[in-house]
C-alpha cells in the first residue's frame, strides 16, 4: 500500500514535470509550477520527509510563482510602454 | 547553427546520456533497501545530542559548516539579485494608482497576515523538534507580510516594511551564525562544534545545544532575504519605469 | 496498509490528476481555477497521509499547505487579472464539493484524533482550507477589477 | 484617520493589540504538543509580534 | 513488479532531468527557461529522496513517536535537499533579475534573436 502511494505521487509528477515544460507562455508555465510544487510537497511526504516536503511547499506554492509572474509583469508592462510611446 | 541541426544534437545528447543515466539507475542500490550507513550514524549522534528532529541536528550541528556555505550561497544570490535590479539612471519611479480590492479579500489578507506570521515562527521555533526549521520557517514568514500587497497595494506593504532593517537583519543574521561558530572556537573545540551550550532536556525548546540559535540566526537570515528580494522584484513590476526618450 | 493511506491514494490519483489535468488545457480562466482547487484537493490528502503513518507531526504540512495555497492562488488572480477580465473564471459547484469534501475529511480525522488540542489543531486547518479556498475562487470571480499599475 | 491622541483612541489601539495578542497566544498553544514555561514565554513573544503586524497592516491599509 | 518499483523512481528522477533539459534547449523564452531549469533541479530532489528511502520507515523525527520504535529512512539526503530548495529558490530568482537585465538591454526574450543582435 504504502508503494502503491509512492507511485501515484511519482507518476504525478513526472506528468507535472512534463506539463512544466509544455507549456510555452510562462505566465501559464508558472500556474503547472506552483501545482507541480504543490504535487512534490506529497512525493516528499510519501517518500517521509516531511521537512523537506515544508521546504517545498513554502517556495513551491508562493514564492517561485510570484517571482515568475513578477518577471512576465515587468516584462508586459515594458512592452505596453514602448508601444504606447511608439 | 541553425535550429535543425540544434535538435538533432539534442537528440543525440539527450538519447546518450538517457542512456547512461538508464545504466546507472539499475546500479544503484534497490529503492527502499534496508541499508543506510549514513542514515544510522547521524540518527544516533542525533540521539546523543537530545535533537529530537535528526534533519536540523545533521543541518546545524553535524554538518554545519556546510549550511555556512548554503546561507552565504543564499546571501550572495540576494545580493546579486539587488545589484541588478537596482534603479538605473535612466529610470525613475511612478506611483501606481491605489488597487480597488474586493472586501472579502482585503479581510482575508488581515485576518491571515498575522496567522501566517504566528505559523512562520512556529516553524522556525520547533526546527529541532517537528518538522520543519529556518529555511521553511523563514519563507512562510516572509511570505506573511507580501500578503498586504495581495490584499491591499504596493503602497500599503511599503509602509509596513521598512527595507533597510531588514538588508541590516540579513547581513547581521549570517554574522550571527559565523559568531557562533568562532564562539566555539574561542571555547577551544572546533568551529561551529556543538559544545558550547548544555544539551538540555530531550524534545524541548531548549534542547540540543546550540542547534536552536543557529536555527532561528537561518531563520532570520532566510525571512529577511526573501523580503528584500521580493522588494526588488516588486519595485521593478510596479513602480520603476524607464524614461520613454531613451 | 491502513484505511486512512488507501483514502490518501484514491484522493491523490483522483485530484492530483483532475488538477493537472485541468491546469494544462483550456483557456487561462480556466486553468486558474484549477490551480485553486489543488490546494484544496491535496490537503485532505496530506491529513489523510498523516493519520495513516500515525504521526501527529505531519499534520503541519497541511497547515502550511491549508495557509499558502489561497495566497498562491490570490498571487495569480492578482497579477493575471488583465487576461481574466470578462472571462469571471468560476466555478462555484465544483469549488463547494471539493470544500465539502475537505470538510468532511477534516471530520473523520478530527474523530480518530479524539478531544484534544491535536483536535483543535485540525479544526483551525479544516477552516483555514474552506475559509482559503471560498475566498480564493471569489478572488478569481474578479475581486481586483480596480487594479490598473498596482 | 485622525491622528489625534484622546484617551479613547488609545484604549481602542490597546484594546485591539490585546484581542490580537490574546487570539494568537491561543494559536500558539493549539500548536504546539507540549506546554511547559518556555513555550509559554515563546509563544507570548511570537504572538506580540503578530499583534504588532496586525495592527501595522489594518493602520496601512485603511490611512490614506 | 518488484523490479519495477525498485528502480522506478530513479527512472522517474532520469526522466524528469531530460525533460527540462530539452525544454531549456528548445526554449524561445528566457523566463520559460529559468522555468525548465528549476525542473531539472527537481529531478536531483527526486533522486536524492528515493535514495535514502526505506520501505516501511518513518521519517527521523522524533518529536511524536520513541527514538528506536520504527524503522526510520536516511536524515542525511533529507537535510542536503532542504536546504538546497530554498537556496535554489533564490537562485531561480537571481537567474530571473538576469533575464530582466537583458530585456532592458536587449529588448527581446528569445534567445534566438539575442545571438542574432551578437552577430
Amino acid at each position: 500500500m504504502d508503494e502503491a502511494v509512492i507511485l501515484v505521487a511519482l507518476l504525478l509528477v513526472a506528468g507535472a514535470a512534463t506539463a512544466a515544460v509544455a507549456q510555452r507562455d510562462p505566465a501559464r508555465q508558472a500556474l503547472v509550477l506552483s501545482v507541480l510544487g504543490v504535487l512534490l510537497a506529497v512525493l516528499f511526504t510519501v517518500l517521509q520527509a516531511p521537512d523537506v516536503g515544508l521546504s517545498q511547499l513554502a517556495v513551491g506554492a508562493v514564492l517561485t510563482p510570484l517571482l515568475v509572474m513578477l518577471s512576465v509583469r515587468k516584462i508586459r508592462r515594458r512592452g505596453r510602454d514602448r508601444d504606447g510611446a511608439r | 547553427m541553425s535550429r535543425r541541426l540544434r535538435l538533432w544534437l539534442l537528440a543525440l545528447g539527450g538519447a546518450g546520456l538517457a542512456a547512461l543515466l538508464a545504466a546507472a539507475c539499475l546500479d544503484l542500490p534497490g529503492f527502499g533497501g534496508r541499508a543506510h550507513p549514513y542514515g544510522t550514524r547521524a540518527v544516533h549522534a542525533s540521539l546523543t545530542r537530545h535533537t529530537a528532529n535528526t534533519i536540523a541536528s545533521v543541518n546545524f550541528d553535524q554538518r554545519a559548516y556546510d549550511t555556512l556555505g548554503e546561507t552565504s550561497i543564499l546571501f550572495a544570490a540576494v545580493l546579486g539579485c539587488v545589484v541588478l535590479l537596482r534603479q538605473a539612471r535612466d529610470e525613475h519611479r511612478a506611483r501606481p494608482e491605489p488597487a480597488r480590492v474586493a472586501l472579502p479579500v482585503r479581510r482575508y489578507a488581515l485576518l491571515v497576515m498575522p496567522v501566517a506570521l504566528v505559523c512562520g515562527l512556529y516553524v522556525i521555533a520547533h526546527g529541532q523538534l517537528s518538522p520543519g526549521g529556518g529555511f521553511q520557517g523563514g519563507v512562510v514568514t516572509a511570505t506573511a507580510l507580501h500578503l498586504l500587497y495581495l490584499g491591499a497595494d504596493y503602497h500599503a506593504l511599503e509602509r509596513i516594511r521598512p527595507l533597510g532593517v531588514f538588508e541590516t537583519t540579513d547581513a547581521l543574521a549570517v554574522c550571527a551564525y559565523l559568531v557562533l561558530g568562532l564562539a566555539a572556537l574561542l571555547a577551544g573545540t572546533a568551529f561551529l562544534a556543538n559544545t558550547l551550550l548544555p544539551y538540555g532536556t530531550f524534545n524541548t525548546l531548549s534542547s540540543g545545544g546550540t542547534v536552536p540559535l543557529l536555527n532561528a540566526a537561518v531563520g532570520m537570515e532566510v525571512a529577511s532575504a526573501v523580503v528584500v528580494l521580493l522588494a526588488n522584484f516588486l519595485d521593478q513590476a510596479v513602480e520603476i519605469e524607464e524614461e520613454s526618450a531613451g | 496498509m491502513n484505511g486512512w493511506v488507501l483514502a490518501a491514494t484514491v484522493e491523490l490519483a483522483g485530484g492530483g490528476a483532475a488538477a493537472l489535468w485541468g491546469v494544462t488545457t483550456g483557456p487561462t480562466a480556466r486553468r486558474v481555477v484549477a490551480q485553486n482547487l489543488t490546494t484544496a484537493a491535496l490537503c485532505p490528502a496530506l491529513l489523510l497521509l498523516a493519520q495513516g503513518y500515525g504521526r501527529p507531526s505531519y499534520v503541519d504540512l497541511a497547515l502550511l499547505l491549508a495557509l499558502l495555497g489561497p495566497v498562491g492562488t490570490l498571487v495569480f488572480a492578482r497579477l493575471l487579472h488583465e487576461d481574466l477580465e470578462g472571462q469571471r473564471p468560476s466555478a462555484w459547484g465544483l469549488t463547494y464539493a471539493v470544500a465539502a469534501m475537505g470538510a468532511v475529511v477534516v471530520a473523520a480525522v478530527c474523530a480518530a484524533t479524539g478531544p484534544g488540542r491535536a483536535m483543535v489543531k485540525l479544526l483551525v486547518i479544516g477552516a483555514l482550507l474552506v475559509g482559503g479556498n471560498l475566498i480564493a475562487s471569489r478572488a478569481l470571480s474578479g475581486a481586483f477589477r480596480g487594479v490598473r499599475g498596482g | 484617520m485622525d491622528r489625534r491622541t484622546t484617551p479613547r483612541t488609545v484604549l481602542l489601539v490597546v484594546g485591539e493589540l490585546l484581542a490580537w495578542w490574546a487570539a494568537l497566544t491561543l494559536l500558539w498553544l493549539v500548536l504546539i504538543s507540549s506546554v511547559y514555561p518556555l513555550e509559554w514565554i515563546v509563544g507570548a513573544s511570537v504572538a506580540a509580534a503578530g499583534a504588532l503586524l496586525a495592527r501595522a497592516g489594518r493602520r496601512a491599509v485603511s490611512w490614506r | 513488479m518488484s523490479t519495477v518499483t525498485q528502480v522506478l523512481p530513479y527512472l522517474v528522477a532520469a526522466y524528469v532531468f531530460l525533460t527540462g533539459a530539452y525544454g531549456l534547449a528548445t526554449s524561445r523564452n528566457l523566463i520559460h527557461a529559468v522555468g525548465c531549469l528549476s525542473v531539472c533541479q527537481v529531478s536531483t530532489y527526486i533522486l536524492l529522496l528515493a535514495v535514502g528511502y526505506r520501505s516501511g520507515g518513518t521519517a527521523p523525527v522524533f518529536s511524536d513517536i520513541k527514538p528506536g520504535s520504527r524503522p526510520v529512512v536516511d536524515p542525511v539526503v533529507q537535510a542536503l535537499t532542504l536546504t538546497d530548495i530554498v537556496v535554489g529558490a533564490t537562485v531561480t530568482a537571481l537567474l530571473l533579475a538576469l533575464v530582466l537585465q537583458i530585456v532592458k538591454r536587449h529588448g527581446t526574450v528569445d534567445p534566438d534573436e539575442l545571438r542574432e543582435l551578437r552577430g
